[in-house]
Formats: C-alpha cells, structure tokens, sequence
C-alpha cells in the first residue's frame, strides 16, 4: 500500500487522479488539496465520488510526508515549487507541463517564460511507458506528457521509428473542453463553446514540441475544440518514405503495440467505427490508434483517448503501476462505454 | 488458418467452409469471401461506402 | 464460475451485459446471440470491447445449456418463447417487459395485445433487490423492470411506504437516446433527434403501470426525450400527507437507502449537482434520488440513473449477485465520470 | 421610422434585440449601451453581426433621447432607474422583471426585496399581443413577460379562459443555457452544464407569479436545465373540467389563436414532431402549443419557444410593431430550421 | 415572378429551398416532389414551415412546365434524367454531384461510375458567383458545388490565384449530420452519431476534385462528422510562395471579397470567434473565410458555412438571383444566430 | 458531533471551532456558521440562489 496526496484536487485532472486512486488496490489516498475549498468535501467539487469517499479537502501549506505526490496545478506553478515538493515525497508525478520538454530553451520558446528549475530537468523521465517503461520502473519524478501530445506521439513513433514516414508531418488536433480544466473562463461559457468549431491554434499548438522531441519528427499543429467535454482526436498527415504502403505500416503498429495494455490499432475497413474516436473511450485509459493511405504516399494518422485518463491522469496512474511493479492495469480496467 | 488478403492477419477458418460464406477478419475487420474450397481461397467481400457529407 | 449467456446480444442492452459480465469476477460469458450478426465478432457490434474479448454472435437457434440466461429482446418478443428457453438455462434474467406486471390485464392494456405466457407469470420476481432482495435470492426467473420505472420506483417507494405521501402522483420523465435500442428508427436520426425536448409519451408512459405495481399510487406519467444518449430522470410531484415535511422525508429516504449499495441520497442544499442527474452517472449503476419540498405541502422527488446500468443491464447483474450469493457490488464499481 | 436605443446590449437578450431591430424595416437603432464594452464594436460581442452593422457600444451615462428604448438589463437593475429612463424616452420596453406583477407583495415574494418603484407599476401593460394587444396600441410602458411565463400562459390561457380546466395547474420546464444571460457564473461552464437535466428550481419558479396573474390559476412550477443553447418547452398538467374533452379543448386553441401571427397550434397524432418543440424555433418568433389528454380527465398542455426571441426580444419587437402600428410580423419573418 | 419547381422536396436541401424560396420575394413555389410522400402536406416533412404553407408534395411524374426547376436528389440520380428535365424548365439548378466536374473521368474515378450524359457536361456552369458571377447571369444549366467543396474554394481561391501559396494543399474538413441527408442509415443513429469525431473520409475525400479544378491546386482532403446537425468548416494547410506572409494574404482576401454580398473575411486576433465557425452561421448564406501564418511558411487557412444554406440550397437561389438579375441578397437576408 | 439544522444529520465539529468558522453538512452539504462556542451552536449559513433561466 503506498500513501498519496494529489495537489490540486478541486480540479478535473485532480478530480479524476481522486475517481481512479480511490479505486485502485493499491494505493491510499492521504491528502487531496485545495486552497479554494480547504475544509470542504471532496464530493462536494466531485460529485460522481459521492458515496465513496469522505475525503475532505486540505491547504496545500499542511502537506505532511507521502510515497507519492501527484501534482494537478496549472504550468508555470510546479517548476517554482518542486524543490519543496521534493522535501515531502517520494516519488513525483507531475501533470503540468513544466518537466516535459528537455530544452529549455524550447520550454521559453512554447510557454512565453523563462524555466525556473533547469537544474532539475535532467531528472525528469517522460512518463509514457510505451516509449520509456524501463527509466519508468525505477524514476522517482516523472513528468507526464499533454493530452494531445501523447495521442500525437503514439499515432505518429512507430512509424517514424521505422522510417516509414518522411520527416514532416502536420497534425490537426481536436479537443473537448475539459481539457480547459474548471478554472476556464468566459470562452467556456456553455452558450459560446456547445457546438463550437473553435479553431483555438491555427498554428503552434505547444504540444507540437512535446511531438517533436518524442518522435524525431518536424510537427507543426493546429487545435479545434469541438462539442465534447472529454476526448481528443489527432489527424496526422505524413508522406510515406519511398517504398513504404500501408500494409508495412499495419506491421510496424501490430508489432510496436502487440504488448502495450492501453494502444489498440484501430484501422477497419467496415464498420461504423473504423478510426479512433474518443466518444467510446470516455473513462477509460485507452489511446486508440489507426491510419490509412491514398496508394499515393499521402498517409493519415489518427489517435484518440480520453484527456483526462490516458491524456493525464489515468496515465500517471499506469506510471505509478510501472514505478511500483504493481500489474499496469491495477485501477484502470473500464472498458469505456458504447453507446455514449 | 488463412493470410487475410487486406492486412495480412491470420483469419481462423470454420471447421466446413462453405462455398460464399462470409469471413471477418478479427484485425482489419474486413468481410472476406469463400471463393474456393479445395484450396481454400478468400478474397475481399465488396464493400459497403458510407456517404457522409455531401 | 458460472456460464452465462446473452440473447439479443447486438443491441444495446445486449452489449452493456457483455460489458458488464466479461468484467465479473464470478460469470463466464458462455454464448452470445445475434440473428442478423451470426459468425461476426462482437467487438464489431461493440467497439468499446476492442482487446477484450475475441467472441463471436451465435444464431439464437444454437445456444445449449447455460447457468444463467439474459435476455435483452423486444417486449412481446420472450413471452411466447420462455418455455424454450427454460430448458436450457437454471436462472433466466428477462430484461424485456414481458413478465414484469403481474396483472395480465394491465399487460394488455399498456402493450396492446393478450398475454401469451399468463400461467408463467407467478414464477417472476421483479428484479428489483431495493424491493425484493429476499425472494431475489432463490429466484430462477426474473423480470427486471424499465429503466423510467425503476427510476419512478426508488423515487417514491420509501415516501408511499412511510405514508408520507398522498397516493396520486405524476411524473415527468426525460429520457437519452439509447432508450429506444439500436435498432430504432428515422425518428432517431441524429439530424432529428438531436437537441430534441420531443414529448413522445404526453400521457400514460407504459411505465406507470410497473410504478403503480410496486409503490402502490396512482401513477400518472408523461416521456420526454431529450439530449442524451444514456440517462434517464424522473420528476415526480406529490402531495404530502398531513404532518408530513421535507425533513421526514429525508428521514424516510436514509433510513430506507442507508444500507443500499447503489441508491444515494441527494438532495443538497449548496452546489452544482443538488439534486439526482444522470450525467455524472453514465455507465454506473447507481440511482440517484432526491427531493425538495415548497413548505405548502407540494413534494417534488427526482430520481437519475443510466438506463442501460441500473435502468438495465446492471440492474440485472446486481440480481444476478443476489441470486447467487456474490457480493453484491461484483462486476459493478465503476463510479461514473465528472465532468462528463 | 422610429430610433430606437437598447440598454444592455452587450448581453444574450441585448444582442438578440440588435439583430432584429437592425434587420426591422421601420426601426434605427440610434444606441447601443454596455458599460464593460463601451467603445468597442457591437460585433466584437455579437459575431453573428458581422457585416451588418459599424456600431459601437456606448456608456448608458452617455444616452441621448429616442423614441423608444429597449431595456435588456438583470431584473433588479430597472425599478430603480425608471424615472431616469422616462426622461428619454417615450416608450419603454423593459425586459426584466421588475414591472411584470402588479401586486409588489408578490414581487418581494418571489424576488427577494421590496420593489423599489411601486407607484409606476400601474402604469405598464404586460407585453404580451396575444392577451392585451388593444391596451399595447396606446402603452408607452411594456412589461416584457418571461420567457417561461410567456410560454406558460400561451400554453394554459385559452383553456382557462374558457373553463376547460380546473384551476391547480403544475408546470415542468426545460430550458436551454442562453437564459442565464452572457454573465453567468461556474455553473454555466460546458463541462458542467452540457448534457446536464438541472432541476435548479424543483419548486417555486418564479415565473409562476407571472403565470398566476395572467390565467387565474394556481400555479406549482419547477424547472430544468437540459442541454441546449436556445429553447424552452413547458410540459402543463391539468384536470379536465367536467364535461369538458380534447376536442374541446382543441376547438378553444385554435378559436384563440386563428388569427395570432406567432402561436401556432401542434397537437397532432403522427409524425415526429406531434407536440412543440423548440429546436426548430431557434431564432423564430412563433410560439408552438400543443395537447393531449388521456381520455380521463388528465390534460397536458405544452409550449415551446425560443427564449431569447419570443420568450424575450423578439416579443418586445412584437410588442412595438403592435404599438406603432406597423404590420405585427415587422422584422420577425424568420421561421425556424428544420433539421436543426 | 418565377415559377420554380423543387424535384426531391422531402429531403434536407429540398426542405432548406422552400424555407428559402417561401420567403422569396420574387419566386413562387409551383410544385415540390415526393415519391414517398406524394399527397402529404410538405409542413409534415418540415415541421418549420407549418403556418407557412398549404403546399403538398407530388410525385416527380406528374411535374409541368417551371420556369426554373431546382433538383435536390442524391448523386447519380439527375445525369440520366438531365434530358428530361430539361423539357420541362428553362433554368434548372441542379444540386447533385452529377454536373460539377467537367472531366468525366475525373468523375469516375471519383463517383465509381460512368458519367451517363458527358455530352451535357459543357452546358452547365458551376454555381458559385464568387468565381463564376458573369457566366452566371446567362446560364441555363447550373451544377451547384457540394458544401466542403465550397467552403475549400472559397477559403483556398483568392491565395492560389494570386499566388501566395504553393499548389499542395492539404484541408481536414468536418460536418454535421445533416450533410447525410434525411434518408441516412445506421451510421447517423443519434446513439451512435452524437458526439462523434468520426473520420469517415481519411483520404480522398470526393470534394477534392471540385476543390482542385476550381483553384488549380493539388488537394489531399479528409473528413471527420463532428457534433452538429448543421455546420461545415475545411481547415487548410498550405506554403507560403517565397515572399508571401500573412499581411499579403489579408490584402488578398480583403480585395477579393470586398464586394461580395455572403462572403466575410474574419481573421482576428482577440475575442472568442476569431476564425471561421459554422455554429453561429446555420440558417445564414455566409461563408466566413480565415487565415494565420506562424511564421514559418505555414499557412493555416479555414472556412465555415451551413451546409444546407451557402453549402447547398442558399447558394442555389443566389445563383438564381444572378440568373434572373434579382438583388442578390433576396431571400437570403438571415444573418445567423448568436448563442446558438 | 452536532445536529444539523437543516436535515438533522450529525455533523462533525472540528476540534478547536472557531466562531463564525463555516462547516459543511455531509449529508445536505448545507453550510454550517459557527454561531456561538460555548455551548457550541451552528446556524445556516446564508445561501447563495443560482439564477438560471429567466
Ligand atoms: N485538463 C486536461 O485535459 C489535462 C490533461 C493533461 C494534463 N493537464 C494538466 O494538468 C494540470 C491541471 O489541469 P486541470 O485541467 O485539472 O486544471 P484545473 O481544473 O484548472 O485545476 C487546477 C487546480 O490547481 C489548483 N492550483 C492552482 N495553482 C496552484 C498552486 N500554486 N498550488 C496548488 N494548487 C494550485 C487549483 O485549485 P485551488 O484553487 O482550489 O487550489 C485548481 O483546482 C495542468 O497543468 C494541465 O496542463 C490537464
Ligand atoms: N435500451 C434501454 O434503455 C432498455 C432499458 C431497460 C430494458 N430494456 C429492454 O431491453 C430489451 C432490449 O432493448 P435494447 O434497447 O437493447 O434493444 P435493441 O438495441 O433493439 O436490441 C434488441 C436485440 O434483440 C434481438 N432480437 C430481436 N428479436 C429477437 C428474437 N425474437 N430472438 C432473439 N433475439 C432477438 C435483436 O438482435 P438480432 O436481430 O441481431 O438478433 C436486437 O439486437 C427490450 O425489451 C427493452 O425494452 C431496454
Ligand atoms: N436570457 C433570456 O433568455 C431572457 C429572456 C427574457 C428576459 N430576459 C431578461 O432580460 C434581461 C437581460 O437578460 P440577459 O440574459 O440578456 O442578461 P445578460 O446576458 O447577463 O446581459 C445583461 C446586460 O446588462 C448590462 N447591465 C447590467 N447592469 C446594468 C445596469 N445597471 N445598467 C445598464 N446595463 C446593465 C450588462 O452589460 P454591461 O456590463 O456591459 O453594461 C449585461 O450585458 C434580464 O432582466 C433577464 O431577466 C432574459
Ligand atoms: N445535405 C447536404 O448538406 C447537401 C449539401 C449540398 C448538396 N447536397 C446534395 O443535394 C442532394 C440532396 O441531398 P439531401 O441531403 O437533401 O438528401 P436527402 O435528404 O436524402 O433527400 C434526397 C431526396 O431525393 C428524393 N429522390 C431520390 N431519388 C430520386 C429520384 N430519382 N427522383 C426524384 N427524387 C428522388 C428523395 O425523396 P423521395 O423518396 O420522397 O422522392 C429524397 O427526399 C444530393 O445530391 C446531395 O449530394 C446535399
Ligand atoms: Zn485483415
Ligand atoms: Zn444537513
């Protein structure tokens, strides 16, 4: 049994790190904080924990010590703070962007701001076991990576690390709105986001960095948000490298996630549900993978999963699974829902 | 045990196929169609195109 | 273990058994049938069973013998049929509407056409184990009721059963998409449906007849479909009793949930979420109900839950638990999603 | 042509009255008020008018006189500046609550605070053609009814009238988020108020005052918020007066509302749209009302609009046409999309 | 006045041409057909215009002579009867694929068939004023665009033609479900359908041709149906030409579009509609046109429009407001909703 | 452990309350204002309405 705490669970990403760890076999949840509604029941932020739980909220100031810390706060408020986070835990898994990116100077580039804490970079393993399960089983900070970085990375490294694809490759990326968390503002306004088309990166979505440094590849990404409140889709446009057709690509996705519990290759040719679509994956940690070409050497790349589970908090999750050696599916076995 | 035509997964024959009798691939999910017996042989069922938006 | 197996396995209350059992701890999903989808895979049918499963449909025509049986069919469709099926199955759950009242004659009026299996009708107990869960536990066929009326029940029961109500009583019901299967027709066209506040049902909704059944009141209720695909939300309208209040209603509702695995009391004073809604409880099998009084003696009573969970499919998994002694909550954890 | 100013502009109803005064033949609107926005374009607020207009957003200190003024502020906000607002004006179209009720007992009832301005409440005419269209010929003070109330009185008014019900009414209404106003607060945000069914009034609506006062009955009112952006539907029960029926019922509704420019009579039995619905009322001035009784005295009666046209701007348009004697469809052609 | 005639009156651009030619100031509705529904009042098919008209369909067969006949049925469908058509109108609108691509082996390859009347295909001009007003307001024969393919024209025309950018474009378009038309099957199940970001057309979208031979460019287009019923929006990727940035494709757009009556420029940099969205457009003939560059050669280019309206039925009577020399704003003065 | 005044729920106190300090109802989720401390007495909290839908 390992003792958590969760910093910034009023949030969605806290919210439902709280829904999959007050659920999992193994973990204890010790601390949930919030500086807003310190003193209030959890439920009260979360209501679908109603029942379950009789957890109330904590300042963040009265953390005492814990085997892991989950870290649910917005970028740019980790890096300042993770030297005293440190002082109090284990192992960190951190959900904000902060401890993602290598270079800092790309960090300034994408986030407008300078890095505090470059020094403490290097420890840092990216928190994506389908590419780092090994450095995961041992890493005591992990930051874990974007939501739509991490569907654009499982659709696009196979075939970039088989060099099926030529190096630059576009990614048309589209989101529901929880992604924005529950601290959004007047743009998310049920009136002007329901059914939107909302086109909110034309281009450099600063998850093309985390892309980028991951595959190898040259992103550039635009975002829509769309009507939805959990799911993100990615449409990745790449050119087949000479010789390559979809038949290897097919092989190349088979193999690279033959083992992983949470890819599944999604490319039918009949069926209503083809490509990956999130709409199926609500709840649950799955990114869905498929693609299919033109037979010109146009390939498109699509990936899907839920922003809250395998976009972040479900992840961190199957992260602490591997850190610990625990199964990797212990508290992540819903299935997602059809219909939803 | 047969090579599915699309994809190249391995699709498990009925104990008897029939002569036409439709076969899905359990990985591409493509319909496949008894062509010959002895051999066996499959090839793609024709397909169904949706059309969405005009 | 025990061998289960699904008729009307490729619809929507068909599918979310299968969700449910291929995730049970105690059933082993023995068979699955579909006419139309014979030889198929279910995952075509399913997409959220990707990985989970490799079953295929069977023809209804080769199904042997099987511990327990479920059947997700039309109503009209299982009365003429229970004889057959009763040869191959010990337990048989009918999620169908055709032994749920025990009153031929109602059944003719709310159906429309005679009942084909009366001599068969005492044999049921109602699948409900709020009500019934001392006969649930020796009983080897089972009628689960309608997801608005299972939702109609746990809204009223405990306030007519205290008499703090008076005995005539309307409901507004609202109900998703998914209600109406998925074989339904142009008028669940999405360009149609969606947005839609349709009132199919103006007058005498089919359910009011098992609500009447169970709570003993004169039921009178109207259907409205509205934006959703799963959920179903009762508001009911009572008078109460001479004496009674809001508090002794509450009284009322902990004393008769407080032990309930799935029936949460909600009736907040503060917050978001007050009152029981159906969105935070999409895939769970919770019922949700709560109430609120004017301070003149009009009660209003909402009650929420998934029609296909507790309107349904877990509805009948949880008398399946019942029935043979498993904990009650198997297989049925999922807490729902917020946001959602 | 008459100039005309809108205090509030900036907001849902404010902007609804811009797009149809400025598309009104015998209308210019000289000004524009919103405090926050006050020298940015009205199209800055109100995107759907690109193209159509170059006004700006003035100060309300900085009003000039007009020949008629459209008051779009927060209930509340008008009583108090009443008198002010009267110096520049002839003709006043307050859209709030504030002159609604003409007793002040039951505005401190179900407002919460005494009324601030009770000797000018006589002076308005309630702005509702259907009822008091000889008295709006000659008013120069319109009270703009809500827009739950306008549908609840255009739903129950006829039969009333004419002594086909008997006089407990209860209303269930369903709205859409758009009439909680461009300000609204955290409840509001997608992620929390899409796909929800919001009992956020179970008992005690306060637009059941306005309903009461204009149809004689007693009114039980509760309302939901469903999910949709436009749109309210009431659903009304009713007791049959005896003697009376459906036909009855159905010769009085359309005796009333023959020659009524904007309330149609939908109450048929086939189709998919047999009953008022309001997703093929957006942007339309129609109120739809419909019936259906049970063949034992119980009586539903249901309305549906869009709230920001009828419920709100749209009427108040209506209202003017009716006082300068302009044709009563002026600027109010637009009938609705289907599908939509 | 004209005499027209509808051929496919019961789908949803038969039903957008009445809603529109209805409320045409110089068209009259002669006759609009239904197989299916022949005898049936239309205000059945199209529950908005009840109120509106007394019109009922009749069966293609018994059509006279019109002076403009508008052909709203399915693909394929209108090139065998093009011959006789033609005898019955002098002006005839045809809304099919059949006559927009002048190459008929282009439309093979496209449509999986033979054209069936390639001898007619030099009669008809393509119906889109913006490119095509001159030939316009002298032809007989009209192919009016598809809706994506409009919208990727109209986005993409003005930087091909002045050579901004390079001839590869890539455009990821998404729609709504009304884009299946009324007689769609499973796949638009509103269970299955609602809240979908289904990629239906991942590659070689069939709009691609239209797109390609009306801009000149190479055009690779996917296809997503997103959650809406009316709404398309095409997101283009293109290149810079050396030298081109985002101020010369503003100068671009601004003076290709300066005078025409529907199509907008919007390109902001503040507020919350910056580009081009579809939601606040249904039932409105715009088409808003947008555009940002990163900086780096990448061009993002996007459009919006209802796909019934400019995307189909309005587009249709703006042509024919170019034929006849009516303003050309007639009929189509709908500015669009705001919340929608 | 006090009582509720809304819905008679037991409520826990914390250890050393505070006058005016605001507890929250498990059950209603009522807000409690620490209104006296010996004896330690609770009252409503004032509620703030929601405005939707006019
Ligand atoms: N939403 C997603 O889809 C998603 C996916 C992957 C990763 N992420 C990342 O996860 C993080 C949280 O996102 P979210 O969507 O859950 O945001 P959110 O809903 O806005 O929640 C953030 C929470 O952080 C707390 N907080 C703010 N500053 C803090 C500080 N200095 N110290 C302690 N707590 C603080 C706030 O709570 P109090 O005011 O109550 O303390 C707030 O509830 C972000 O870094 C985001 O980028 C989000
Ligand atoms: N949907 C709900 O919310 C809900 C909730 C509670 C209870 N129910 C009840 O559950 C039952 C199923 O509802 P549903 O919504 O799942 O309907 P559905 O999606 O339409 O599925 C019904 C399935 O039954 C099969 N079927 C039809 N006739 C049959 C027969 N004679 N023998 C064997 N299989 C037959 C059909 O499959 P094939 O053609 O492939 O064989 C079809 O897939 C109904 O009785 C319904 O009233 C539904
Ligand atoms: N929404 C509906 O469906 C609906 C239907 C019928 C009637 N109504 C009534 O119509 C009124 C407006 O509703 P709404 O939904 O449009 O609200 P809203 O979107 O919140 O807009 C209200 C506007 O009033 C302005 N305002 C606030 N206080 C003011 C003051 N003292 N003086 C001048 N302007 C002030 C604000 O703009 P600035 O801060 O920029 O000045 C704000 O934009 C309310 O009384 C409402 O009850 C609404
Ligand atoms: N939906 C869009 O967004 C959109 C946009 C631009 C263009 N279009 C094009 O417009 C056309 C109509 O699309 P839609 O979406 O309106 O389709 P729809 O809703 O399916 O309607 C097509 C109508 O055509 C009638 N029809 C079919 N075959 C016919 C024939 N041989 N002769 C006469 N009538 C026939 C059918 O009515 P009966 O069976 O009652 O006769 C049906 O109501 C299509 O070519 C489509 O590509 C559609
Ligand atoms: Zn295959
Ligand atoms: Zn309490």
């Amino acid at each position: 049994m390992a003792r958590v705490a969760i910093v910034g669970g009023a949030g969605y990403i806290g919210g439902e790190l709280l829904r999959l760890l007050l659920g999992h076999p193994e973990a204890e949840v010790a601390a949930v904080t919030s500086t807003r509604l310190a003193g209030r029941r959890v439920d009260g932020a979360h209501p679908n924990l109603r029942g379950l739980t009789d957890l109330t909220f904590v300042d963040p100031g009265s953390l005492e010590e814990y085997d892991a810390l989950f870290l649910a706060t917005p970028h740019t408020e980790t890096m300042g703070r993770m030297t005293g986070y440190a002082k109090i835990a284990t192992t960190i898994f951190d959900l904000s962007a902060d401890f993602r990116l290598r270079d800092p100077e790309v960090f300034r580039r994408y986030y407008g701001l300078p890095h505090e804490a470059v020094d403490l970079l290097p420890e840092f393993v990216l928190g994506l076991p389908e590419l780092h399960r090994d450095r995961l089983r041992a890493a005591d900070r992990v930051a874990v990576p974007g939501c739509m970085a991490t569907a654009g990375i499982l659709a696009l490294r196979p075939a970039a690390a088989a060099g099926l694809i030529e190096p630059e490759v576009t990614i048309d990326a589209r989101t529901g709105s929880s992604g924005s968390g529950a601290t959004a503002g007047p743009e998310n306004l049920h009136a002007e986001r329901s059914g939107a088309m909302r086109v909110f990166a034309p281009t450099r979505h600063r998850h093309e960095a985390e892309i980028g440094q991951e595959t190898g590849l040259s992103v550039r990404m635009s975002a829509t948000g769309v009507e939805a409140v959990r799911g993100v889709q990615v449409l990745c446009r790449a050119r087949l490298a000479p010789g390559a057709d979809e038949r290897a690509v097919r092989a190349a996705y088979r193999a690279a996630y033959a083992a992983e519990p949470f890819v599944r290759v999604v490319a039918q040719k009949r069926g209503l549900y083809r490509l990956p679509e999130p709409k199926i994956l609500s709840g649950s940690n799955f990114c869905d993978v498929g693609f299919a070409a033109d037979g010109e050497r146009a390939l498109v790349l699509v990936a899907a999963l839920d922003n809250l589970v395998k976009g972040g908090a479900g992840n961190a999750v199957q992260c602490m699974n591997v850190r610990y050696g625990w199964p990797e599916r212990a508290g992540l076995t819903f299935a997602g829902l059809h219909p939803n | 045990m047969i090579a599915c035509p699309e994809c190249e997964a391995s699709v498990d024959l009925p104990d008897a196929p029939r002569l036409n009798e439709i076969l899905e691939c359990g990985d591409c999910h493509a319909e496949l169609e008894v062509l010959s017996l002895e051999p066996t042989l499959v090839g793609l069922a024709p397909e169904v195109e949706e059309d969405w938006g005009e």
